[in-house]
Parts: structure tokens; C-alpha cells; sequence
């Protein structure tokens, strides 16, 4: 499950792609913050160049297998206006045994913020907004 | 919108190709729009393009060094040759997440 | 909220934690499988000598601030009888930045299996079965 | 249940203590019950409470190397000695998760 969604995301629908035999199942979630860099946040909006994000996605969720061994991975990624305390993204790995989750959940949001085509502009409290790059 | 780019160093003797132009975020606004269409000499390069923007909006041309190019979805360079009918996305830094 | 439950887990109701300035939530679900050592397993069942088992909950919480940074952890382990493919145990690890969040709900599944007073047994479908230790 | 032992090293001349003992996972199968309580005499250690077990239920000797024990909910050692009114755990390997 590779998906860009304007919808709010609903992180148990991840769940879909646990296979029986899973024995551990590592979920992110990224949530609007309130404040970045001492600013508070009144909101953000996130774009996408949708079909290469999910192409994106795609080659995370094999690298990572390559990487880690066999795991099932589900990224969806929310774009549109958000306000603090919604979920931006959310990344999903399931695998017979949790070192594999783990690495595998984080390689993919690392890998996401690094290198998917997804750009997020702040909106602040105190007027002004910037794209911000490299998701910290 | 379409721009219309006949470089000098590729006179159009021959019909132009026609380029698909996505941009995003920085790049979007300061494009006044996501997606456009540029005509280009056969044989101009993802550089040309990007030249034929700058013409018209000189307020890009220092984002030339951070951004980066697909060509029909796939990451390119500035050096690529383009194709009538190329999709081409020009990607300011991403941060996504 | 750290606790012992005989009742099936609700991954979301961990979610309770979350502050305002979590940028990133982890998720760990322990999922029963349906084999171990190539023996198919019909059920489990866990006791946990619960007073201790949350006492641990909640050092190994304290430990984990403590190596990691400001971070809030939930952990809900289930007793009784389960089957495959359901949730014996849920950590949610919450912080500004991910790599805490990570971090943290590793730390906490890790040490949760060594040192928390819960016991697992396997039932296994060609019969009989066997108190597993060192959870895997 | 209530087992009543008077060690040989601790004539019982003082009124003996009651201790609470829980067990778990394969030492409660063993012990046939999670939980019984222990007369032993005044100054009787951890080891003594096993020992008056083992004397009972011979099938958990072997499970000696491997248990750990708790005293009042905190994890002690078999040379602890046991106050009237402590609750003993007695914990088999752990595999929670």
C-alpha cells in the first residue's frame, strides 16, 4: 500500500498488509508539530508530484527488503492543509521478527523525507510561511 | 499558458517540440501555476527549458543550483536531451514527512 | 499508561500520550504467529506477575528518558489465552523527533522480552507444548 | 495450602514467620497452583523457602539454576533473608513480548 492521500490518514488501515507468520510490526507516524525553529506553527501544507512519490515509495519498500530481508512495507502520505496534532505520513513494516521492522520502518521514512518528491510549507503564528527542505 | 523559446543556438527550421513543464512548491509559485507547456527547438536540453523559464521569470534563476530535474518521471540532469511531448518536473529540494 | 490486560489491544487508545510538539510516534506491535521453529502453533497463552511486570513497564520507561531524551512511552501487555495474528503487546514511543521516538520504543520492546516477569506458552498443533523463555 | 517446615539449622523455638509465595508459568504447573503460603522459622532465607518446595514438590530442584526471585516485588537473591509477612516470587526465565 503505496498511496498519496488529502485524506486524514487512518493508521489501522496500514495494517491491511500484516501477513500471517508476522510477528512484529513497527508503525510511524509523523505528526504537525506546533512549533519549528522556536516559531509556532499555525499550520502546514504539504504537495507532491504524486506518481513519482509513490514510484518513490515503491523503491524505498524494495531496497529495504534488499536491505533487511523479507518485510512487507505500507507508506501513505497525507498532502493538502494540515494543522497541528495531524498525521502527516505514516509508514508501516511487518515482519516475522522485529529487528526487521524496526530497521525496515525507519530506513523508509528516512529515505522518504530524504529523496520523496513531497514539499511542505510552514505557516506561522506570527505571519510569513517557507518551503522547508531536508525534513528534519 | 504557452511559451513559445527559439534558441539561438537551435534556429527552428524544424517543427518545435512541445514540453510538458510540472513545477512544485518554490518553484510553483514563483511560476504563478503548476504545470505549463513550453515549445522548444529540436534538440534543445532540460538546460534550454530551464532558460526559456528564466527568460520569463527571472526570479527562479537562483534556483537553478538546488533544483532538480524528471524527465517523464525519472530523475535527469540539466545535460538531457529532450523529446516532443517530454514530461519534465522541475523539483525544488524536497521535505516530506 | 503502562499496564497488564486480559482484553484484546487497541493499538490507537496508546495514541493517549501524544503531546502537542510530537513530531514522530512509533509504534511497536507484538503479533502472535503461527509457527515457531517450524512447529505450527495453535495458541499461546501469557502470565505476567502483573505488579512487577508494570513497575518494569515504567523503569524501563525512566531508563529510556534517560539514554534517549524527552520521550513518552506507553506499554500494554496482553494475558491469557490469544491466537495467531493477535496483538500480545503494544509499545508507543512519542518525542519531538523520530530518531528519539525510535530509539526509545526499540529500547523498550528489547528490554520489556529480557527482564519483564511474563511468561509465554505455545501450544502447538501436532500437541503439546512448552514455556518459551528469552522471547525471540 | 500451607506447608509448615522446621529446618534443622532453626529449631523452630520462636513463633515461625508466614511467607506469601507466588509462582509462575512452569513452577506454578509444578506446584500444582500459583500461590501458597510458607511457615518457616524466624531467621529462614530465600534458599530455606526453596528448599521446603523442593522438599514437597521434588520436581522443581532442576528448576533451581534458573529461577530468579522477588521479594516483595523487588528482585533479590537466594541469600536474602525473609521477614513474617514477606511475599516471595519465584520467576522462571522470562518471554514476555
Amino acid at each position: 500500500m503505496f498511496s498519496i492521500t488529502t485524506e486524514s490518514i487512518e493508521p489501522r488501515a496500514l495494517e491491511e498488509i500484516v501477513r500471517t507468520g508476522d510477528g512484529g510490526v513497527v508503525t510511524f507516524l509523523g505528526v504537525v508539530r506546533d512549533e519549528a525553529d522556536g516559531r509556532r506553527v499555525s499550520g502546514l501544507s504539504y504537495e507532491a508530484f504524486e506518481p513519482m512519490a509513490v514510484r518513490e515509495f515503491e523503491a524505498i519498500a524494495r531496497e529495504a527488503r534488499d536491505r533487511f530481508g523479507d518485510v512487507r512495507i505500507a507508506i501513505v502520505h497525507r498532502i493538502g492543509e494540515l494543522s497541528a496534532g495531524e498525521i502527516s505520513v505514516a509508514v508501516l513494516a511487518s515482519a516475522a521478527h522485529r529487528g526487521t521492522a524496526f530497521d525496515a520502518c525507519r530506513y523508509a521514512i528516512d529515505e522518504l523525507k530524504r529523496r520523496a518528491p513531497i514539499w511542505k510549507k510552514e505557516r506561522y503564528a506570527d505571519g510569513g510561511s517557507e518551503w522547508r527542505a531536508g525534513g528534519a | 499558458m504557452e511559451i513559445r523559446y527559439d534558441s539561438p543556438r537551435y534556429p527552428s527550421k524544424q517543427p518545435p517540440m512541445r514540453i510538458r513543464v510540472l513545477v512544485f512548491a518554490r518553484l510553483r509559485e514563483l511560476l504563478d501555476g503548476g504545470e505549463r507547456s513550453l515549445r522548444l527547438p529540436e534538440g534543445a536540453s532540460v538546460e534550454d527549458a530551464w532558460d526559456a523559464l528564466v527568460a520569463e521569470f527571472p526570479a527562479i534563476a537562483q534556483e537553478r543550483r538546488c533544483t532538480r530535474v524528471a524527465r517523464n518521471g525519472r530523475l535527469g540532469s540539466f545535460d538531457d536531451g529532450l523529446n516532443d511531448g517530454d514530461e519534465l518536473a522541475l523539483l525544488p529540494p524536497v521535505g516530506g514527512g
